[in-house]
């Protein structure tokens, strides 16, 4: 543990660092899709002060303030990094940064990536200089995600790799896709999988974007048409890509279940619920009732996902417990915005209507608690592999 | 004594729109509209009248069937099924419970109108997020023999294309009902892009000139004919949203048995089962209130309130439960909007809201219960 | 349907009779079970008026209002039960006699009973003379009530019977027992059973109390120790007890799912509250919440037990659909008492405290959805019988 | 910097605690002085004070070990585990942090005697069926130097043999803390008969005489010692109430594995898998809340409110679903006396009203959070 002295001139370093580079348009907290930087060879910046936002965090290492400074962190200690968050929180500033690669493919790398992979790979992510997407799912398979059908033949110096991925976020506007690809069809399903990384750009790559019924389109189709895929950028062992996969999962469980919860995280609903619609409390008691222990259960899971984050610094691993985070977090989430869009009432049923777009926000929460695991799957998870209760 | 028993007439009326629901206006034909740019079919509306339905609160000398509230609730149960896009709660059920308590040869020949396809009607009520008639502030200045009215209403249902506005507004003695017909000097409409594909509108009312032909019952006291139209309207509307819950019910059921997972059909895990068999319970105990509001308004109407909130009030819960299941057992496939889950989830939001959300209602029931 | 002016007239005449025989201390409403009178040979009324409103009520078939009036019952139609109940509730009276023998033997008897059994048995339940309990459940079998080991051998002009059955309501009370009873060892489970009429009284049955978490002994274990049963007290056919069984078990359902539920039947839960804490509304807002979702989701219960009758009335079987009023009604009371136990407070939590025996209450609501077929067993069957879901 | 994980120190606390509670202090315990007419046991609170347990609060220098609030709730969560009938809130937290907070040589040896186990107290606060020191109107009227208390006091838990009693009531300038010997003239003491079978008692105090010396803290300021010490043991109840819902948990998990039903064991049935796995999650969480309650208190205990009332509220709500899902998953045997989950139930209903029930501190939670 860290002194509580090093930790306060450590967070006066970061407020001063914040207040200095922290341009004033990126304090106003906004956290939904169009307001953050994805980055990547396309990116198109929405104005000067996220392109400044962005090239003096990377700068700062502060992109990924838990990676080591030699891929492009900033090394932070976990109790640094919580200190910096608090502050990004104080002045409401938005992430510099957000991407799959961060949140997925890096610890992934760390994990199993060579030591030439991390410094090709994390540095580029680091920057916001390459955007990734997740090639997991495939048509039909649903939550059995191991029943992977797209093929990778061994021609040698290359994997040539034909099929189709499903639900692959922001494909359309991704750089690169890191893929679960069967590389040896002989063996039982969770066997023969590899843990690809594809050049989107490459001949063969298209992808099809698929309309939600939020209108947006979020996810896409990917077609892989005799793609050939050199040697070198597998992830670890080939036919081992489902150890990564799954370490990769717990990582997508905890991304997903922190949305917008916690003590210290995301806006309270309480404030959303006031903002947007007055004085819910005089007016609707039964939604104010749903509301406060919508709060209750929001700032418990919060504190949740801060005591598992300590577990895992203090050595503990918490394993198929993460399944709890995402559990509970998305279905917290779906909760919220049933409740936020009960607030607006009639402002929020129009598609950008007088209080913003809520409905989508509102549409795409459902898909939380089905991407990247079903509750149902989470909760069989927990049963068997956590509690230990037999198959039948 | 009537039961909680669908008659013979009833159940003959229900089979048969639902026959041709799911011919003429299946979830297909609003998905169709939407992609066309267009929220409601004229077409289909008049199909739906020539069949009666318009009629189905409309007295026979009017040119109805006159088969009561009940019997309403069923048409707007087989229409929430499948999501058709009408205007049947404006016009059929809350124009008609006004006009028909107001009487009158003038009231008669609209009600006419109404039940061949000619008039339809939209009730402007709303000027905020929520649904509250009591506080409404538009206000209508006396001016000589006339009313001179300006403010904004939003959330008019049917707004964009209906021919006559039912307006309540604000004079010196109180809450006043008027009719006036749309294009009215002084009315601005505007189209809301709603997220159930179907009609409302923002109006702008700057100036507008009524007379007192134009009020419908007594001035300030336009609660004595509103409310039986509201609660008619909030009963229709409730079991819309019956046969919205149903209709999603029913596509999740066959996905159950249909789709497979893990080598077995999905419906065979235990969990779904449950979660699906509380569903259906839900449903049934939804079912119940909402037969009981329309036969309350038939047989009772003045001592109604209780039986429609309670059923709003069911409905409203019951609907999202059924959508939220839907799309969640769909797994993927329901978050596309290829399939139509999307547009039940859609539409049982904007009904959740309309007339009246579940808080409203709730309330209702508790203070007529002592709670 | 019946005419409203009939009706009307019968309204007329049962108000009267009413207000002439039913004393004013039985007016109280109350249906607690300490209140109710249950008969049986070693019934002791509670007081003189308890007496008279079961003799009175029994003269004029009231006891049993639907039953045929050649049976002890006053023949009515559901529409004129309908008014009787509502003048009943009218003045609050409480029912002048409960029992197993009306609310379960007695439809099964007019179901299957030979005409020489039901003018023996269904008089002397009607009057209150012979009190009943049920024999179906056996240790262990837990929710598989088909699973019957208590066995009766064939001898001749009777058979003997051996065992043990579990959860009889108030056996060391009734004189009577109707118990499924094994008389086919060698076919399917649900086939070898019988439907046998037993007398408590008869050499070889004890019974033993089952202490709850109430402190109260509603159950018993009871034991069949070489019990000789005349042939002649079978209901049905030999082996064919399962079909009475059941027949059974949908009554029991209905009959658990509508305590205290309903528009006219039973108090409000917030008078219930309101008498007991005050003003709950001022005071705690969540509670007050709750209390009015539990509020509207009786009352459309309470609509759906109506609905239920009416379409039995209107000869539409509702079968299998029976396990949602079930389910729906011991759930719903089981809110129903957690949130009188949260209005009560602290003066709830002693047994007999200044508010009477809330807590024994509240503590019995519990078994509610165990007893009869737990809510597990009947979503199971709601799903697989109604819904057409396939087994796993 | 304290992290939501226990220390070293805190983990060996905790683990010798369940050894000698599971063996010393099982439900077992509780039945046995159920069925023996008493409440307490004297001889296990002396061997625990032997442990060290009653000084987890209490400075060095009286005799503690001066662990601190997580450290408290550890031993609670123990405690609540098996249902272990002791004064440990009442007197080594509650008290504890009032006597802690009015420092002395009076103090210091009162917390002595509490570490040893020689004192016991109780805390008399409420008048009615509900938490509410605010709404105290017991008085206490000057009289001399002194003052003289009358009005009754109820639900006051370990009152029936708590050798001094910390009394709230009102004097003209507000509320006042009193500590009186429970045997002064003028107060009786009536048991009553919980259902959790733990110790309360009714007490009327009838003219009981009051000096200065027996005012704890300021006369009309009662809350600012008050606060903190409610604060403590609402911590410390809500970690108890996590403890109990884990035992609770843990006997229907074992139940689930070992009960066969239709031929498989009912822990392989998808619905019920599901359910338990839900509160697990449920427990889990509310166990991060009652950490950071510790830590709060222990850290900056003058904002402790949010993170008490957040601890209280969820392990309310958790430790009822999980006594409701440990009945219903046991069926028919869970309603028996005989087994042991009922006294789980029972407990978990009044721990859910002691000290606030879940909707005062909901309410608080929403007065922080501006909802």
């Amino acid at each position: 543990m860290q002194g509580e002295d090093s930790l306060k001139a450590f967070r006066a370093e970061m407020r001063s660092w914040l207040e200095e580079n922290c341009p004033q348009q990126m304090r106003d907290g906004r956290i939904t899709d169009d307001a953050i930087c994805w980055g990547g060879k396309n990116w198109t910046f929405s104005s000067e002060s996220q392109r400044l936002w962005l090239e003096r965090a990377s700068a700062r290492g502060l992109t990924v303030p838990r990676w080591p400074t030699e891929y492009g962190g900033a090394g932070l200690s976990r109790a640094e990094e919580k200190v910096f968050l608090e502050e990004m929180e104080r002045i409401n500033a938005r992430p510099p940064l957000k991407s799959f690669g961060i949140s997925m493919l890096g610890p992934a790398l760390l994990q199993f990536g060579t030591p030439e992979q991390n410094r090709h790979y994390l540095p580029q992510i680091a920057r916001g200089e390459i955007r990734w997407c997740q090639g997991y799912s495939e048509p039909g398979a649903g939550s059995d995600l191991a029943s992977v059908q797209t093929r990778g033949e061994d021609k040698g110096d290359h994997w040539l790799v034909n099929g189709q991925k499903i639900w692959t976020s922001y494909a359309d506007k991704a750089d690169w896709i890191f893929a679960l690809v069967r590389t040896d069809r002989d063996v039982p399903k969770h066997k023969g999988i590899s843990f690809l990384l594809i050049d989107m750009g490459d001949p063969g790559v298209t992808t099809r974007p698929i309309r939600l019924i939020s209108g947006a389109s979020p996810f896409c189709e990917t077609f892989f048409d005799n793609v050939k895929v050199p040697k070198g950028q597998i992830v670890g062992e080939e036919n081992r890509g489902w150890d990564v996969a799954k370490y990769l999962l717990t990582h997508e469980r905890e991304m997903i279940s922190s949305g917008g919860t916690g003590l210290s995280g995301g806006r309270a609903l309480g404030a959303v619920m006031a903002q947007m619609a007055g004085e819910p409390s005089a007016q609707d008691p039964t939604l104010r009732a749903a509301a406060i222990r919508c709060e209750v259960d929001a700032l418990a899971t919060g504190l949740t996902i801060e005591r598992y984050k300590d577990m895992a610094e203090a050595g503990k691993g918490v394993g198929n417990a993460s399944a709890m985070l995402k559990y509970m977090g998305t279905e917290l989430n779906k909760r919220r915005h049933e409740l936020i869009m009960s607030a607006c009432g009639s402002d929020a049923l129009e598609w950008d209507g007088p209080v913003g777009n809520r409905a989508a926000d509102w549409l795409r929460t459902k898909a939380n608690s089905i991407e990247g695991g079903t509750s149902e799957v989470m909760l069989t998870i927990l049963a068997r592999r956590v509690l230990g209760l037999p198959g039948s | 004594m009537s039961t909680l028993v669908k008659t013979e007439d009833e159940a003959m009326l229900a089979d048969s729109a639902r026959g041709f629901l799911d011919d003429a206006a299946p979830v297909r034909a609003l998905r169709d509209l939407r992609d066309s740019g267009r929220a409601y079919d004229p077409a289909l509306w008049k199909r739906i009248c020539d069949m009666g339905w318009a009629g189905v609160l409309i007295p026979e000398e009017a040119g109805g069937v006159d088969m009561g509230h009940a019997a309403a609730g069923m048409l707007a149960h087989e229409m929430g099924r499948t999501l058709a896009s009408t205007p049947f709660l404006s016009s059929a059920v809350i124009a008609v419970t006004i006009l028909r308590r107001i009487g009158g040869e003038r009231a008669k020949s609209a009600m006419a109108a109404i039940a061949s396809g000619e008039l339809t009607y939209a009730l402007a009520i709303d000027e905020a997020h929520k649904f509250a008639p009591e506080a409404t502030t538009m206000s209508a200045e006396r001016q000589g023999n006339g009313f001179r009215l300006s403010g904004d209403k939003c959330f008019v249902v049917d707004g964009g294309f209906a021919d006559r506005l039912l307006v309540l507004a604000r004079t010196e003695s109180g809450l006043t009902l008027f009719e006036l017909p749309s294009d009215r000097t002084g009315i601005t409409r505007t189209a809301q892009d709603m997220i159930d594909s179907r009609d409302a509108a923002r109006i702008a009312f700057e100036d507008v000139e009524a007379t007192g032909d134009d009020v419908l019952g007594q001035v300030g006291d336009a609660m004595t004919i509103l409310k039986p139209a509201l609660e008619a309207g909030q009963a229709a509307l409730a079991a819309e949203m019956s046969g919205l819950a149903a209709g999603a019910f029913d596509m999740t059921l066959g996905y159950l048995k249909e789709r497979k997972q893990f080598g077995q059909p999905i419906g065979s895990f235990q969990a779904l089962q449950h979660r699906a068999a509380h569903l259906w319970c839900e449903i049934e105990v939804t079912a119940s209130a909402i037969l009981n509001a329309g036969r309350v308004l038939d047989g009772n109407p003045d001592e109604a309130t209780l039986a429609v909130s309670l059923a709003k009030a069911r409905a409203t819960s019951t609907a999202q439960l059924a959508v939220m299941e839907g799309v969640q057992m769909h797994g993927g496939i329901g978050m596309t909007d290829e399939y139509d889950m999307g547009f039940y989830m859609k539409r049982a939001r904007v009904s959740a809201e309309w007339l009246g959300d579940y808080g409203y209602h709730a309330e209702q029931v508790a203070a007529l219960r002592g709670i």
